[in-house]
């Protein structure tokens, strides 16, 4: 059996070089699990670093693809970065099995066959929330987030699903990390909840700050994975606690596939995997599991494209499969954050806030008819 | 809104003017007195956060911390003085504007090799926990220590600049440096020295910052752009005008982030992220020296 | 003092070398290094225009990216809604570099020195927060160029073997009108205002409208590049407006030499080769890409086209050099 | 008779508490050299400053053939026709000599907001430029840059460049200063072949030039015209003589 | 090696030129210069403008380095030494130019650079200076740039004496004064001398430092043209008229 080259691009500098980290991470482990072989087949890695700027990314696809050659690619981080790249991969007829992030275009008019989300459309998470909330007695709500694109999704997501009173919806501007006025303006408000939707170092900040502005003890805080996530949760410290969040992934998940990557994860890493890290094993096991289906001495892409749709595997969440859009369709999980009996920060899982979600822009997709 | 919630905003933006002081009068400072643009200085803020952070790791004492921060940013200061900073004193801004750009790169990196991409957590001190009641406003203590730590070291500033020999001999290099080298004064030394000083208030503004936000690479780049708007504002090497400044743009973001979203919808908030911009463009547009330019001498 | 490595007649024969190892490029046969130049020569033209303000007119702008990015959005959005002939779209796209740098100018070249610096800034920054609110155009996330720029039927951009030859043609041709824009009466007027604006004014010239000229021009020039990269990248988004772009472009002019208008298009692809090949070699790179940059700055004065000229010219030609050597100019007040 | 061709009316300028013009009157008329000498910090410079708009005045009036100028920026009241030298030499020193005079010949030309043909290729201008420079005495350093000529070479070359602009009246600060004897002598000459056709208001502190050239004195003390007249009268002034000449014969 | 002493009076030397060569990026000013100061004594330098006076004396404080020969100030060699260390050995200097600085009040002004390095017993002191020149003690709290000329000389002479100096250097301090307060200088300056203070002093007026000082050198043209004490050059007027040109 040929080799199959298989490329990864996730930004690995940069700000966002942190989520680029831990999916390599979850690749890393998925390729040792696997005995350093996909199908069956040896593989070839080509890593590239996107650095989570569209044009770089574009850059370095056109690296992968013209130069090295690959079968097939694997990553994406920012969703900006996967828009700019999924045009150039399909064209040439490879097929980008993305890790992070399903930006709404791609799973609505401008679904594209060359691309699969192997983690979730962007608004599961908060859809997810915004039931949970409705379902747990938040009758007032204050929306909160940045004010960017990710921002508007995710708190117009939440809010779409939310079944009681907006008390406001407020976006913030992007470089600010200082949240004092904004904190004064929920506490003068008295909501139920507060849903936040803030990411990196800025998620960090407003949960400090809203602890710090003794919030926390009155007025419960939810948000999704893109606020408070595994991987980040030691620097919250315990401003993090109580903070209630939805994610496709949950390190707690019981399945014997999950079991096995915690593991492993924590055998190598000593914590918790996070949801990247998650995202990326599964799509190297969609990968494998995908070229095993197709068979043959070279590698067909176009076959293996086809196959990813359908492809059967164990998938880190327990069922798994895709929209006709190439999104997920998928249980979405509640967690809280807490410290459990060692004094470490966790997330404990809840419960299912929706179970078999599915995006609502698959309509849109031309896939779909 | 009520009055209290509108007293409350008020301590917010003061607060955060007073933040945005400690930053700016290194930059206004080091502008006066050696004519030098310092794209730096954020850096320096972001060193000061990551070194209490380490400090307290690894001693777990805020003291250590905070002596980690001051003293670390003040030999980092002191070094990239004599590397770099010294040779760009007689060039032109674009040179010291790149040169100190250059060096805000490779920290930014150095911080990723040294401490990695995660943030690193920073705890509020305990005694500095918690809230107190301030004319019937709940307020975090935490932030009212950084408003007075934010006044005593512009006040100690101050008075250093104005009352003492070292001010003096600062404001006469201002003047003219090569006078104050023929009066037998160490020139080279005292710029050195200001230079650090202006690292050590960065630094302390950084380690502040630290329990309120995160401290993660490249943390310094947004800061720095919103201090450099400030002291364009001000009026380069204008210590009054950072103050100024520093109030005005922290009540107008302050106030203009809650009332421009209510005034004008989704286009209020496209205003408030370019509050700051579009405050400089006025300002420069009527005073096209800033607000406070120090007579005769030009940016 | 700068060595004279070559004599100018070697100088014009490396660059001519250079120019037609570039043009032979795409019969390589490997498409990527196609793209990498193009990209090269994309900044390149962008470098160009940077430095008609800073090398010739002595007006350092810290928020040249918005004109790229105003470019790159004019086709974007153009394309969106079903134009994509170039011979529309671009020259709008100059349109709009040049109306956008008309408001910017006007306000800004009130400010000298380092207010200039900041108020361009300050601008560019509000461009990049009007790119990031424009919702139907993904906002932050930015969007996909719906159709690449069409030449004729059936040659669009979406080749990039025609994309590298329009972009080099592009590049050339502006090189070409540059030139003379420089070396004409307009020009000459840019130059006193970069040596001396008081004596300027006191021979009778108004410098305003030759720097509102010049900022227009320029605008336009790096639309032209914003709108060759939107098509290079398939891909515009608020990005491209940010104040590190801005940076990177100062860099690729102050790196090959400015006032000289070769040296930023070298300094641009020097850029985007150290770029690549140092992103390749670690993910630290900026580790590298910071102490070389002060490097060029503390000891190559005059950037590394200036190591092409010989010393007299280089000087003559850079406004940092031309500064007054008296030992007592960093003492006396003025 | 006519109105003079720059008359100045009661000019008055501050900075903070210190006046360097201090009610200051004077008019220049066609033909005629006025000198203007004045202890160093007089306020010389200050007040050409603000007849040639570099400064605006705090109160006060300045006139060009009867015109009020006083509120016109500089580069229009060039083009009226005020030529100023300085008296800290301000050239263009990227360019050639050649191409300052030329840029300066342009601009009266009204040809300098020209896009595409070369400068060089503006054939009056280049003339004239060429012409320019051999009466101020570079005839042959026209395609030297400016930082490989002399300190006496550039004093002409800013002279060039205020008569570039074809002005009518000519505002020269200190143009000696700095020249050898030779040159110095050469400098005479020239103004006393220049001062037919324009008017010269002339700051010199080189006694010998001011007085063989002038046909009328005025002496600035601390902002103050406290002396005007011939040459005579400013030899025989007791106060002249104590404010500025010095009281020593030696 | 030279002797430590001055053979003929006995008297230590402060400063001392030694065939000096010097001036400005390619051109040269000094040539060959060579001049001595000694202790306790008053040396005056004279010449026409642009002759080099100014150079000589930044020749001395370290802004210029020389290009051949040597300078040095009590046996040390100044060649080389940066501004702020000759400066400290004790050269105190009055700029031409005047250089206060605006942005300080006037006692400012006097405090800032104020040292006694050698530890005189009889230091300058504020109260001193303002004896010295009452007018500077009435505007002590007006900023330098509001002084007018004459008082701005004036400050400049009481900052370098501040400096507690060996000696003193005063190029051009009448320069642009009115004559009632040129006489007030050339008073104070003799007052100084009293006090047994070395002084370099560079300036036009012949007559004036014929009284002030013991010895004079004349340059021309960078070269020294002409050295005596007062009575030589009290008796030939032609020598004046030559080398100073009045
Ligand atoms: N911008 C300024 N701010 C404050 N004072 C000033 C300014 N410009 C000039 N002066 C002062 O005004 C006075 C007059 O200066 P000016 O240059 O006009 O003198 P001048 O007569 O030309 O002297 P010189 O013969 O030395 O050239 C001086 O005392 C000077 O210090
Ligand atoms: N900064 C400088 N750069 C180049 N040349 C200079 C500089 N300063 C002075 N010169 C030149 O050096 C020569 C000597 O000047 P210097 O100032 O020493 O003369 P001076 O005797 O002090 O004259 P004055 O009586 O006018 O003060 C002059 O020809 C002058 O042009
Ligand atoms: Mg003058
Ligand atoms: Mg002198």
């Amino acid at each position: 059996l040929e080799p199959v080259k298989l490329g990864f691009i996730a930004a690995q500098s940069g700000p966002l070089g942190v989520l680029g980290a831990e999916q390599k991470r979850g690749l890393d482990l998925a390729l040792e699990a696997l005995g350093g072989k996909l199908g069956d087949r040896p593989v070839e890695l080509y890593t590239s670093d996107s650095r989570g700027v569209p044009g770089t990314a574009v850059q370095e696809v056109s690296k992968l693809i013209e130069k090295e050659g690959v079968d097939v690619i694997t990553g994406g981080t920012a969703s900006n970065e996967i828009l700019a790249m999924v045009k150039p991969i399909s064209k040439a007829g490879v097929t980008l099995v993305g890790s992070n992030g399903g930006p709404s275009p791609l799973a609505g008019k401008e679904c594209n066959p060359g691309y699969y989300s192997v983690a979730f459309q962007n608004d599961q998470w908060s859809n997810g929330m915004g039931t949970y909330m409705s379902d747990h007695g938040v009758k007032r709500a204050y929306f909160i987030g940045m004010d960017y694109q990710a921002g508007w999704d995710h708190v117009g997501g939440a809010q779409s699903s939310f079944k009681g009173e907006t008390v406001a919806k407020v976006f913030t501007p992007q470089a600010q990390l200082d949240f004092s006025a904004e904190l004064a303006q929920i506490r003068a408000a008295k909501p139920d909840g507060v849903f936040a939707f803030y990411p990196g170092g800025a998620a960090i900040a407003f949960v400090k700050q809203y602890a710090q502005a003794g919030l926390s003890k009155t007025i419960p805080l939810y948000s999704n994975a893109g606020l408070v996530d595994t991987l980040f949760l030691p620097s919250f410290g315990d401003n993090a606690v109580g903070v209630v969040i939805s994610s496709h992934y949950s390190a707690d998940l019981d399945n014997p596939a999950n079991k096995k990557f915690v593991a492993d994860f924590q055998a190598k890493y000593k914590r918790d995997p996070s949801s990247y890290a998650a995202s990326q094993y599964d799509a190297v096991m969609l990968i494998d599991h995908a070229l095993r289906a197709v068979g043959g001495d070279k590698v067909d892409k176009a076959k293996l494209r086809a196959a990813l749709a359908t492809a059967k595997f164990d998938s880190v969440r327990g069922a798994f499969k895709f929209n006709t859009n190439h999104m997920p369709i998928q249980n979405i999980y509640v967690q809280k954050v807490e410290r459990d009996k060692n004094g470490e920060l966790t997330l404990r899982l809840l419960g299912v806030a929706q179970e078999n979600a599915a995006d609502r822009y698959a309509q849109d997709c031309a896939m779909s008819k | 809104m009520t009055i209290l919630t509108l007293l409350e905003q008020l301590f917010n933006g003061l607060q955060y003017g007073m933040l945005l002081f400690l930053m700016a009068i290194g930059v206004t400072l080091i502008f006066g007195v050696m004519r030098l643009v310092n794209l730096a200085h954020g850096s320096m803020f972001m060193v000061g956060g990551y070194l209490a952070s380490a400090g307290l790791q690894a001693s777990g004492s805020f003291w250590v911390a905070i002596a980690c921060a001051l003293v670390g940013s003040a030999v980092l200061g002191v070094v990239l003085e004599i590397l770099v900073i010294r040779p760009l004193y007689k060039r032109g801004h674009l040179d010291q504007l790149l040169a100190t750009f250059g060096v805000t790169l490779t920290l930014n990196e150095l911080v990723v090799v040294i401490w990695g991409r995660e943030p690193v957590f920073m705890p509020i001190p305990q005694f500095l926990a918690g809230q107190v009641h301030l004319l019937g406003v709940p307020y975090p203590v935490y932030r009212l220590a950084i408003t007075v730590v934010a006044v005593v070291a512009g006040l100690v500033l101050m008075w250093l600049v104005a009352r003492t020999r070292f001010g003096m001999l600062v404001r006469a290099g201002a003047d003219n440096r090569m006078m104050v080298a023929g009066l037998g004064v160490n020139v080279v030394a005292l710029y050195t020295l200001v230079f650090s000083l202006a690292a050590v208030l960065a630094g302390l503004a950084g380690m502040m910052s630290g329990p309120l936000i995160s401290m993660q690479p490249a943390v310094g780049d947004p800061i720095l752009i919103l201090t450099l708007s400030v002291v364009c504002i001000g009026g380069f090497g204008s210590i009054r005008g950072a103050l100024v400044a520093s109030l005005m743009i922290g009540l107008l973001d302050t106030f203009g982030r809650i009332f421009a979203p209510q005034w004008f919808g989704a286009m209020g908030n496209t205003l408030a992220n370019m509050l700051v911009y579009i405050i400089m463009a006025f300002v420069l547009f009527f005073k096209p020296a800033g607000l406070f330019s120090i007579a005769g001498k030009k940016a | 003092m700068t060595r004279q490595l070559v004599r100018p007649l070697q100088r014009t024969w490396i660059l001519w070398a250079l120019l037609a190892l570039l043009l032979l490029l795409p019969f390589l046969g490997e498409p990527y290094y196609v793209k990498l130049a193009t990209r090269m020569v994309v900044f390149g033209l962008a470098a160009l225009s940077l430095d008609l303000l800073v090398g010739y007119m002595g007006l350092i702008s810290f928020g040249h990216a918005a004109f790229m990015g105003v470019g790159a959005y004019t086709v974007g959005i153009l394309a969106s809604n079903g134009v994509d002939v170039a011979w529309v779209a671009w020259p709008l796209a100059m349109l709009a570099g040049a109306v956008l740098a008309l408001c910017i100018g006007a306000v800004s070249l009130r400010c000298n020195g380092l207010y200039f610096i900041f108020i361009t800034l300050a601008f560019s920054q509000m461009v990049f927060y009007g790119a990031q609110s424009l919702r139907q155009y993904g906002g932050d996330d930015g969007f996909s160029l719906e159709a690449p720029s069409v030449f004729f039927p059936g040659v669009d951009a979406s080749d990039h073997t025609v994309l590298f030859y329009v972009a080099t043609f592009l590049l050339l041709a502006v090189l070409y009108v540059c030139k003379r824009l420089v070396a004409s009466p307009f020009g000459r007027v840019a130059v006193g205002v970069r040596d001396n604006e008081p004596r300027l004014e006191a021979v009778g010239v108004q410098p305003y409208p030759y720097k509102l000229a010049m900022f227009v021009v320029s605008g336009a020039i790096a639309a032209l590049a914003g709108a060759l990269m939107a098509n290079l990248t398939g891909f515009v988004s608020p990005g491209y407006v940010s104040w590190l772009v801005s940076g990177e472009l100062l860099i690729m002019v102050i790196l090959g030499s400015f006032g000289t208008l070769v040296g930023p298009i070298l300094g641009a692809a020097l850029f985007v080769l150290f770029e690549y090949v140092l992103s390749d070699w670690t993910e630290h790179w900026m580790l590298v890409f910071g102490p070389l940059l002060v490097l060029r700055v503390l000891l190559l004065k005059d950037g590394i086209y200036g190591l092409l000229l010989k010393p007299g010219q280089a000087s003559a030609a850079s406004p940092a050099a031309s500064a007054h050597v008296a030992p007592a100019a960093n003492g006396e007040p003025s | 008779m006519s109105a003079p061709l720059l008359e100045v009316q009661a000019l008055g300028k501050k900075y903070g508490a210190l006046v360097v013009t201090d009610g200051v009157s004077l008019t220049v008329n066609k033909g005629e050299l006025h000198a203007l000498i004045g202890p160093n910090g007089a306020g010389k410079t200050t007040l050409i400053s603000q007849i040639a708009g570099q400064l605006m005045p705090d109160s006060g009036r300045i006139f060009l053939e009867g015109d009020d100028i006083t509120s016109l920026a500089p580069p229009q009241r060039t083009q009226r026709g005020v030529g100023r030298s300085f008296q800290i030499t301000s050239i263009f020193s990227s360019m050639t000599a050649q191409e300052n005079v030329a840029l300066a010949v342009r601009a009266s030309l009204g040809q300098s907001f020209r896009f595409w043909k070369p400068a060089s290729q503006y054939e009056q201008a280049r003339e004239q430029a060429y012409e320019l420079l051999a009466l101020v005495g570079l005839g042959g350093c026209g395609h030297a840059p400016c930082n490989e000529l002399a300190h006496g070479q550039l004093r002409q070359l800013e002279l060039a460049l205020a008569l570039a602009a074809a002005p009518k009246v000519l505002v020269l600060d200190e143009p000696m200063a700095g020249l050898g004897p030779v040159e110095a002598q050469h400098m005479v000459g020239l103004l006393q072949a220049l001062k037919k056709d324009y008017g010269i208001l002339l700051i010199e502190h080189d006694m010998e030039a001011v007085f063989a050239l002038a046909d009328r004195i005025s002496v600035l003390v601390a902002g103050r015209i406290v002396l005007s007249g011939t040459a005579d009268d400013v030899r025989n002034s007791d106060e002249v003589r104590q404010a500025y000449l010095g009281d020593d014969d030696a | 090696m030279r002797e430590a002493g001055d053979a003929a009076t006995g008297r230590e030397v402060l400063l001392q030129f030694d065939k000096v060569c010097s001036g400005y990026g390619l051109g040269q000013v000094l040539f060959d210069v060579s001049l001595r100061v000694n202790k306790g004594e008053v040396v005056s330098l004279m010449g026409r403008n642009g002759m080099g006076k100014t150079t000589l004396i930044r020749t001395a404080m370290g802004m210029l380095v020389p290009r051949d020969g040597q300078v040095s100030f009590a046996e040390r060699r100044l060649n080389g030494m940066a501004m702020h260390r000759v400066a400290a050995l004790g050269l105190g200097w009055v700029p031409e130019g005047r250089f206060i600085f605006p942005s300080l009040s006037v006692e400012e002004n006097l405090m800032a650079t104020a040292s006694n390095r050698r530890g005189s017993t009889q230091p300058w002191t504020l109260e001193r200076i303002y004896e010295l020149f009452p007018r500077l003690h009435e505007r002590r709290r007006n900023g330098g740039g509001q002084l007018s000329g004459g008082e701005q000389q004036m400050l400049t002479i009481g900052r370098a004496l501040m400096t507690n100096p060996r000696l003193l250097i005063l190029d051009e301090a009448t320069e642009g004064l009115a004559p009632k307060i040129r006489q007030e200088i050339w008073q104070t300056l003799a007052a100084i001398k009293g006090t047994g203070q070395s002084i370099l002093v560079v300036d036009k007026d012949v007559r004036a430092l014929a009284r002030l000082a013991d010895r004079h050198y004349m340059i021309e043209k960078g070269c020294i043209a002409w050295q005596g004490d007062s009575t030589a050059l009290l008796a030939d007027a032609q020598l004046a008229k030559r080398y100073v040109g009045i």
